[in-house]
């Protein structure tokens, strides 16, 4: 079960480009730049197909009919489960379908954390986390007594082995940890942080929206407990996303949503759960999303995640050398070891209005404070401007985004 | 987009149901019309029933194990042609084999009819279930009678006492 | 807000099947014939091509970005949720989409029944109720120390204003009942229960997930708290649902999901939610899935939902007579009255070989409990066939089924 | 299935975000970059601050309402160009003016800009944020002070005591 088949050169990437129908536009009379693929990814034909052909020729049900297409819809539905499953080094049975990420980190604290923790444990967290893994650990916390701790970060945004070391306590019970940040890009050791945790029976909860779509990752090689991510960031279809979790960890959580599929006996007072993972899929699932995933991790594994890991984080790292060099602006995170993600401010220009003077040249960047409000106040601003990279992305995107930046300055007078 | 008409299973490139005597061969529906070694026994020393959620259908497993060998063995409960046929053609599979012997017998059906493709098609009148390979929406029902004798048989492997 | 638009003639129903590709196939050599359309109904083209524009066109997050392809997919997204409103007879405020009636039912389970309801209220069901809409209310019931009350049925299988009547009292604190039973395909009294409810104010959970796609539902005129329904039902996308719920409802409930776009303001320790409906949608929502659903909605629309009650209900009352007509079958629920579901039994032979016969004449069918296993011991059978119909079959289509009848007593010697 | 080039807006039968100069017009530039009537009041009458919450941008409104009429505006917190200038528009749109005159002017201006085609263009400076309207992720910018100085304004009509 490898994440990445061995390909030996990497691929070009301008013909990667020619396969997201999405690209062949042009907004505001410009190419269409796309550098807000952290918020959401572009679709390859290749996925569009797929869901189509499950819409058009067996739009069926799963699992509870006996006739021909809930069979075939059945056998794709579970061979996606499998493909994405493999994709990030996990056996089909530990991969819960979940709308996204966020559903994902809210059935571990809901389902895990709320039973399992008690006043006076710890819940260790990073200042840099997205809302969608901050806000479900504070309910924890107030429903049961847990207390939060972040580990600080070093100045230029990184969290460290040290730091982690750190703030772990003998009540540390669980950590909860993006791969990698939204904001800064960069990675966070989880290794060290799983090896700290299961010393004492803690349990590390990862947050991989940024990570899945851009490394390879093996949740046995990084021994999690559970590891959250979503189908729509990395060329999947929207609405569907899966959590992993070892399956003894999955078997001591309750469930979010009850009825339908996920149950096993039912009287009028009494009810049973069927086996993990289907006990957390309640209701009708996403069967056209979870198809479409699969159809996008195939077509990621064709390419190599090492090569798309590499790519993104060259095109990445330039434009951040390159953006850094330009007069008033600021960007955050450290020099190095950046993924695809460059936040950056222009002194005297708001991030809207940085934004929309990019997107009247077709450049597509996001403004905001981008989930993590709390990193934002640690940096001392409101908001920032993102420009995110991924495997469609080329040199000559950084070039635009360089020159729109200029363009920026002209127009306000800065 | 497609356009015209098409047969599902071409183009799939798979054969989903596509013939059904496959699936109901002569001596499924004997078994079904006249299950063997149906009913419960007195004195099981392994016991265990389970269902299937989709229809709600319960197979309960008998067995008298004795000297390591499977001395006997019942089944009861309801369900369809497929459950009712395997859970009878079960019995004859097993009884007087080892406990290893009956094990591998389940194990190799279900594995058989779960697309492992090293294992070899059944022996027996179970061969004539070879077909529900074909559809995989009652491949739960062909198997039921199986799992429920392998976890009986493991069940008591485990240390005893609550768990 | 009318729900259905004045149409004067009833469509050509046969012409409006060609608007589904699915049904251009053979299924073991026969025309396909789908009756599972309770289970999942299929899509028309128009719905394909709207998922295919947001992948292929403007796949990008709503919300967030000033972006021109986000600007397009925020108007899209919140257009459809307009549309969906309006197709219920509700405003946009008061529409939050979901996975799923399942998890619109959840919602409201979890988020306002578990806060409001405390030891000895009573929560008023029927026998007949979707486990998606029972299985919630144990939970509740368990967490907080109220009681189920079953409403009973006729003996066939009819909820009536006097059953509801005689199992309300003054305990009585919330009831939620199917609008369509999904076996018996009984239509229940909802005015009644409201007028009831009302009095005390209890409140009023409706399962909608087989009325929105059959009958002209208006909330307004309902009177319902809360309202809960599917998209992959009723044409639209799998992945999607919506609950509504009166706005001073929905502002008593907690979120389930907490993270991404329902959140104010966040610091490091507290939260605070974004308005309703938005509190509720936790995380990147399923774009794909409305925009799809808001084109479902469109069609229908077109069409009329008078002629679409009136074409099933015709449809299923026809099937219901022939079937009962034949030897050794036995039909479930009223004689008269049903909407677009028969569940029925052929003695001697399980539902599940039944519907294997009729597969393998190309007629898709559903067997088994149907999610509704207190109903199958109440009717003291373990399950049944279920054949349901839609706006895209024909009565061709009955003539298929009670000819496959006939050829299931063959092949099996009954 | 799309095939060659299109333009964005020519496709989707909008214009959206086609024209810069649209937006940003001069005196939107101007009030930005010289904000009138900025800071906080000594003793406002009815103050409310709201935040936007894609950016986290905060827009505080202090009003000194007397004899029925707005004596006095002001306004505070961070913000977009499009945000500040608002804002700073506002004020002399509302000074002057009596309270069912100045909750008139807010609300026909937040109406016109969310697409309510009865409603007359904005008079005065605040008629340059017309164009916003063709920039729909703005319109929350533009009307930020609006809705505060509504709220502001309806939170004291409301009975005194906590609610
Ligand atoms: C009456 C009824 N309620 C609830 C549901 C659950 O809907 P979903 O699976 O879309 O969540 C269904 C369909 O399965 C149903 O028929
Ligand atoms: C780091 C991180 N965590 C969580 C999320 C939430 O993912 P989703 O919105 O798909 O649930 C995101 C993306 O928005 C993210 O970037």
């Amino acid at each position: 079960m490898t994440t990445t088949p061995a390909t030996t050169a990497p691929p070009t990437w301008a013909a990667v480009a020619q396969a997201f129908p999405a690209l062949r536009q042009t907004v505001n009379g410009h190419r269409l730049v796309y550098l807000d693929s952290a918020a959401t990814s572009l679709k390859p034909q290749a996925v569009i197909d797929a869901v189509v052909e499950y819409y058009a020729d067996y739009p069926s049900n799963v699992h509870r009919s006996v006739h021909t297409l809930a069979g075939r819809a059945t056998e794709a539905y579970e061979a996606a489960r499998a493909r994405v499953a493999a994709f990030v080094g996990a056996d089909a049975q530990s991969l819960v379908f979940t709308r996204g990420t966020t559903e994902g980190l809210n059935l571990v604290a809901s389902g895990w954390a709320r039973r399992h923790l008690r006043p006076g444990d710890e819940i260790l967290l990073t200042p840099a986390e997205h809302h969608s893994n901050l806000v479900p650990w504070q309910q924890v916390a107030k429903a049961t007594g847990a207390r939060l701790v972040f580990a600080p970060l070093t100045a230029d945004g990184r969290l460290t082995a040290e730091a982690i070391r750190a703030s772990f306590t003998s009540r540390t019970r669980l950590a909860a940890v993006a791969h990698v940040s939204n904001v800064l890009g960069t990675e966070n050791p989880i290794r060290e942080l799983v090896a700290l945790a299961h010393r004492q029976d803690a349990v590390v909860v990862v947050d991989g929206a940024q990570s899945a779509p851009h490394l390879p990752v093996s949740v046995a090689a990084l021994g999690v407990d559970f590891f959250a991510f979503s189908a729509h960031k990395m060329c999947g279809p929207t609405g569907i996303g899966a959590l992993y979790g070892r399956p003894e960890r999955l078997r001591e959580a309750d469930p979010l949503l009850f009825g339908g599929e996920m149950i096993a006996e039912v009287d009028q007072e009494h009810a049973t759960w069927a086996d993990v993972p289907y006990r957390f899929e309640g209701g009708t699932p996403h069967v056209a999303g979870a198809i479409g995933w699969g159809a996008a991790v195939a077509f990621l594994e064709r390419l190599g995640m090492d090569h798309i890991a590499a790519h993104s984080r060259a095109l990445a790292m330039d434009a951040a050398a390159r953006l850094a060099a330009l007069p008033r602006v600021s960007v955050y995170g450290p020099a190095g070891g950046r993924q695809a993600v460059v936040a950056f401010n222009y002194d005297g220009v708001h991030p809207h209005d940085v934004a929309q003077v990019l997107d009247s040249q077709g450049i597509a960047v996001r403004a905001g404070h981008h989930c993590a409000q709390p990193l934002m106040a640690a940096l001392s601003i409101q908001s920032s401007v993102r420009a995110s990279f991924y495997l469609y992305n080329t040199r000559e995107d950084v070039d635009r985004l360089v020159d729109g930046l200029r363009e920026v300055g002209r127009y306000f007078g800065r | 987009m497609s356009t015209g008409w098409w047969t599902a299973s071409a183009k799939w490139g798979v054969t989903l149901g596509a013939n059904l005597d496959e699936l109901y061969r002569e001596v499924i529906l004997d078994h079904c019309q006249n299950p063997r070694r149906m009913g419960a026994m007195e004195h099981p020393t392994h016991s265990l029933g389970l269902h299937n959620p989709t229809c709600g259908d319960k197979i309960a497993v008998d067995l008298r194990v004795e000297d390591g060998r499977i001395a006997d063995y019942r089944f009861s409960g309801h369900g369809c042609s497929i459950s009712m046929a395997s859970a009878s053609m079960l019995g004859d599979a097993v009884v007087g084999k080892t406990v290893a012997e009956a094990e591998q017998v389940a194990q190799g059906f279900v594995r058989f009819l779960t697309g492992d493709p090293s294992t070899a098609s059944p022996a027996g009148d179970l061969e004539a279930l070879a077909g529900v390979k074909n559809f995989p929406a009652r491949v739960k029902c062909a198997t039921l009678a199986h799992n429920a004798l392998m976890e009986a048989l493991e069940g008591a492997a485990r240390p005893p006492g609550p768990h």
